[in-house]
């Protein structure tokens, strides 16, 4: 999943047509201050932080300027802050519109339908969740042969608008609705969409694009994106791996098997918080850098739960066993195997060789990782 | 046929010469399953596992009479291998490819269903009927004949239970691996109805995760049109909230896709829901007793 | 319903604030069509000659019942209103729109087909079953109720051959005007078997035009499943030979596609073909006679 | 019917990615030779004239030079020339390719299947006639998805192309496809399509963009097209109106009513070779111009055949009787009337006190029409 800022989302609103304000990113104080004393941003303007997490209006993430030393002030004051976790590194300088009518917009994905979804609200600028379904339009939409014009006049109903806004949509739905296709996207919202005189500019835009894409999408690569740095390397050898809180490392293989791990973990009273997938694979290099990953992350004992189908038990146990010699004894922690399936028994006979025992059910094997978690025995 | 797959079932393997392809070739035969062709463009005329290769599905299902395929292609190919496999005419497409865009999806769901041709999956194990076809890579240990019908969206969970169930003395009529993707061709509304009308299966294991709504519908199916007793489990109960599709994707599922809404919604749907994955073959095994008896 | 229209049949005319959609609204009441609805967006509220305008299809389907649709919206954006209808559930549309891209077209038809919409035109004069229904512009003078049924590719020229059946004192069951554009809803082939199972036919007119190989493709289908005699007309005997689509066009017809092919493709079929327009009823007139003797 | 001039083609060829020969346009002699002076053009070239007719190379319209002086002398005796009618005003300056192999390939409309069709033959070169049907590879394209993979590969096949000629065409396909749907083409041909190398070259280009997609492609308006003056003016009266050889003028309402007039003329004996049809329209105005267009085509004598269903008959004779008034007596011609249907009595009284007489009878009124061309009563 790659979200993109909004000044990233805006960039790609102006390549399918959809108007923004005028607006600059910038990466320093200084650069603000040239942006709004060349006249690239008029005055006056607002500065937003650009980070992915939402909430930053209340959060002091937005400020606005009527000067150029406002502006480098508010810039200066913004960059190198912090906003739920995220190191601000940008700032989006926009002109302030007059704004008549906040409206809500955005293009998902149905899945129950398994088309993409138009949503549309006369009820923007909060957030999307605290309006009553009533207020809400949605419309599913055939990608052949696309948008068609009674769905955009439909959206435009339900907004209320009238006149020539009812151009601008069609204009505006057009190009939104290329981009969710094109871009390979998860999810284009407008969340405020304003009605400004008799146009409509999109005040903020959020933008998601689809990570199974990117082979068609090599220019999103390089986004900045909410992962933490071990994420990141995971990313970039992809593996599949998450952390939150908690303390005790899983090593699952597939989506299924690692969320029914974490409920019996917790049920057992242990806090599982680094998620490693292994998923399919069947390569034991593979399953040492996986294993050196978690390692990493600290976790107070690690869990490997593995049901062998179409991944040999003895191939994972045999990576993970050149895994536990490269991690330093200072490093170590308590593991707790459970191996079943495919080449059970080869498998179960390398980890015992190695020192480790596994359990073949899952009720016990759980109970012993969160006791070794406590730092029990 | 009972659910999608039996005897009569022919399985032309599409990307078969790659590693994945060869190995379940191997196993698909071993499981029983007619596995007829294989296709690789510009591999015609070599054999994987004494299956003749062809240059393209067409050819495939000319020469050896293939009805069903298993992909093994490529996501970036896989849409246009899927398109390939409904315009020879192939019934069930098993697509076992994984990070499929999704946007693929939709237009492969659309064009194969609006010409008549089932996929099951992305990223998904495939089907299997014990003593009768298996089509895709769920492994052969975990399976004995029996009446237990099985859908999971999951894949190595559905390993486990479905070997839980082998391990308290019963076996499967059918199991489906639906996969777990956004977009999945067969869901368990799609599938419900076909074990509905299967004379072998007498009991229903449903396995689902958090995300999306597909238990919801499912339970909303059960109650009005599924008449077999249903045991089923949610992966996912303890997860954080998800960030996965923000605001927007909050609305589409408005407070469900959590596993409370998913368990809740079952339940009184009449299913008996396991709250963890061990419990599932024990439920099953007690079920069963009380039908024998009855 | 003999020929898909009929007292049932329920209008709603798409675009009808427009002078072509208010006129002939007018003249297919006159006719005895149930036109309930119209639409323009923008105009809802209105009424054009006693019947409500809406502003979308939807709501004309709804608040009046409407299953057929006639549309007069110019040709850029003719293709979203058909979208609309098909959505909208309406299960015949004729297309009077002139000039619609055939790129265009290409997505309607399959839009329709797939959704079980069926599509008269483009650029046609539509259809009319005399007594019961008529949906388009076919000029209401000409038609007398008989057991003659029409299908034509061209407009002017059926409404001569009509006219000159109801001259020679006979009448029609159903009239469809199928359009000449190259990509069209309802071709020769589609419309014939319709007639085959009307009871209310006893005898076809068929009336073609050179270019493309529809009247081929209907003497193939009438010498092997049509059994009512047939009399044809072929428009454009001594016209130059076309240099519309080049060589590739040339390629696809392969010599097929002159008058010369489809006269003789025709008459092979045993259809009786007239030289001249006017032949047309003294030949239907002489079947008829023969019909009426046996 | 818009067809492009094969340089007109490449450059749309090229806006796909579809390769082509290096080569310029010249509008004259002294630009044909500065082209190859300043190496746009590689010696050894090929100077065609740009016309739309085909069999260019058999007329003396491709020739070829090795020095600048050369092409300079072919493109002054190839422009200002006449080729088939038409006068070349404009060449083709290309380098010479070392060409391995000649395809053909096209997209067109099969109006059966109501699909976009690919068509390949191994046989290019050569007019497609000419080739054995068995020799050429058929096969319907669904606009949704697209062409699909297994589509180019059979097309690769049936040209008989293997390993790195497998690629290109694959692209060559992929962009010619789009360029057939975007551009509402009803024909994009590529005869010959030339193995060159490693690489394919499209060395002639039929593009024929769909007139009716004319409100999507303005820029396609101004293309130069090889109708008469008569036609040009016709056209941007938005009057069908077509010239052939024959000296009666037809003036009728619908294209299969033309038709019939025409076989009908000529069964008695006419040479019916100015065609106007009204189509469906109801203003006399339009009559009026519609009508001194058909003067300016000086016919021997014109035939007026309406059948009046939505078109009202009276409101054609008026805009007749109007236009009979501005034609200037030496220019005036023999008019026989047929005019039935729709306010028939209205128009033929109309008509009568203008001194016209309306036939009822097809037959009779031909007829009538084909001895007034000859001088005749």
């Amino acid at each position: 999943m790659v979200k993109l800022t909004e000044g990233r989302g805006k960039e790609l609103f102006r390549k399918y047509g959809v108007a923004v304000p005028k607006g600059v990113v910038a990466g320093s104080a200084d650069d603000a201050a040239r942006a709004v004393a060349s006249g690239a941003v008029p005055l006056p303007c607002v500065i937003k932080a650009q980070v992915l997490a939402g909430g930053r209006g209340k959060g002091g993430a937005v400020r606005f300027a009527s000067t150029p030393e406002e502006a480098r002030a508010a810039a200066a004051a913004i960059l190198g802050s912090s906003f739920q976790g995220e190191t601000v590194r940008e700032v989006l300088l926009e002109e302030k519109v007059a704004i008549a009518r906040e409206l809500y917009l955005s293009f998902a994905l149905d899945r129950t339908a398994r088309l993409p979804i138009l949503m549309t609200s006369a009820r923007g600028g909060v957030e999307i969740e605290s309006v009553d379904d009533s207020e809400i339009e949605r419309q599913t939409i055939d990608p052949f042969p696309g948008l068609v014009a009674y769905e955009r006049r439909r959206a435009a109903r339900s907004l209320g608008l009238t006149g020539p806004l009812v151009g601008e949509l069609d204009r505006l739905l057009t190009g939104l609705y290329r981009l969710f296709d094109d871009e390979d996207a998860e999810l284009v919202e407008v969340n405020p969409l304003a009605v400004v005189g008799d146009r409509l500019l999109a005040l903020d835009a959020k933008v998601i694009i689809e990570d199974d894409a990117a082979f068609r999408h090599p220019e999103f690569a390089a986004v900045h994106d909410d992962r933490t740095p071990l994420e990141e390397i995971a990313r970039e050898k992809e593996i599949a791996f998450v952390q939150l809180e908690g303390n005790i490392g899983v090593i699952a293989n597939g989506a299924g098997l690692t969320m029914a791990t974490l409920d019996v973990l917790k049920e057992f009273g242990g806090a599982p918080g680094i998620f490693l997938d292994l998923g399919g694979t069947d390569d034991p290099k593979k399953v040492t850098e996986a294993f050196l990953l978690m390692a990493q992350a600290k976790p107070k004992a690690v869990f490997l739960n593995i049901f062998g189908g179409v991944t040999r038990c003895d191939t994972v146990a045999r990576g993970l066993v050149t895994a536990l010699g490269s991690v330093a004894p200072s490093e170590r922690f308590p593991l707790v195997a459970r191996i079943r399936g495919n080449n059970e028994a080869e498998g179960i006979a390398i980890l015992r060789a190695a020192g480790v025992t596994s359990v073949p059910d899952l009720k016990a094997s759980a109970q012993a990782v969160v006791a070794a978690a406590r730092g029990g025995p | 046929m009972t659910v999608l797959v039996d005897g009569e079932t022919r399985v032309v393997v599409q990307g078969i010469t790659g590693h994945q392809g060869t190995v379940h070739t191997r196993a698909m035969r071993e499981f029983g399953t007619q596995v007829v062709a294989g296709v690789t463009p510009g591999k015609a005329g070599s054999a994987v596992e004494g299956v003749p290769v062809f240059d393209t599905v067409r050819e495939a299902v000319a020469k050896t009479g293939a009805n069903a395929s298993c992909l093994f292609v490529p996501a970036p190919f896989a849409k246009d291998a899927l398109i390939e496999a409904v315009d020879a005419g192939i019934r069930l497409s098993v697509l076992v490819t994984e990070h499929i865009p999704f946007h693929d999806m939709l237009v492969m769901y659309h064009y194969a269903r609006a010409r008549g041709t089932r996929i099951i999956g992305p990223n998904c194990p495939g089907i299997a009927a014990p003593g009768r076809s298996k089509v895709g890579i769920i492994p052969n240990v975990v399976f004995r004949p029996g009446r237990v019908g099985v859908i999971s969206r999951s894949g190595t969970l559905t390993y486990e239970i479905v070997n839980g169930i082998k391990e308290h003395g019963l076996g499967q009529s059918t199991c489906i691996g639906l996969g777990g993707d956004p977009v999945v061709g067969t869901s368990f509304v799609d599938a419900l109805p076909l074990f509905e009308r299967d004379p072998e299966t007498d009991l229903m294991v449903l396995v689902g995760e958090i995300g999306g709504t597909a238990e919801e519908d499912a339970a909303e199916l059960i109650r009005t049109s599924f008449s077999k007793p249903v045991v089923a489990y949610i992966a996912g109960r303890s997860a954080p909230p998800g960030k996965r599709m923000g605001h927007a994707g909050a609305i589409i599922s408005r407070g469900r896709g959590t596993a409370a809404s998913k368990v809740a919604a079952l339940e009184r749907a009449g299913a008996r829901v396991a709250r963890f994955p061990y419990e599932v073959p024990e439920i099953v095994a007690e079920l069963a007793r009380t039908q024998a008896r009855r």
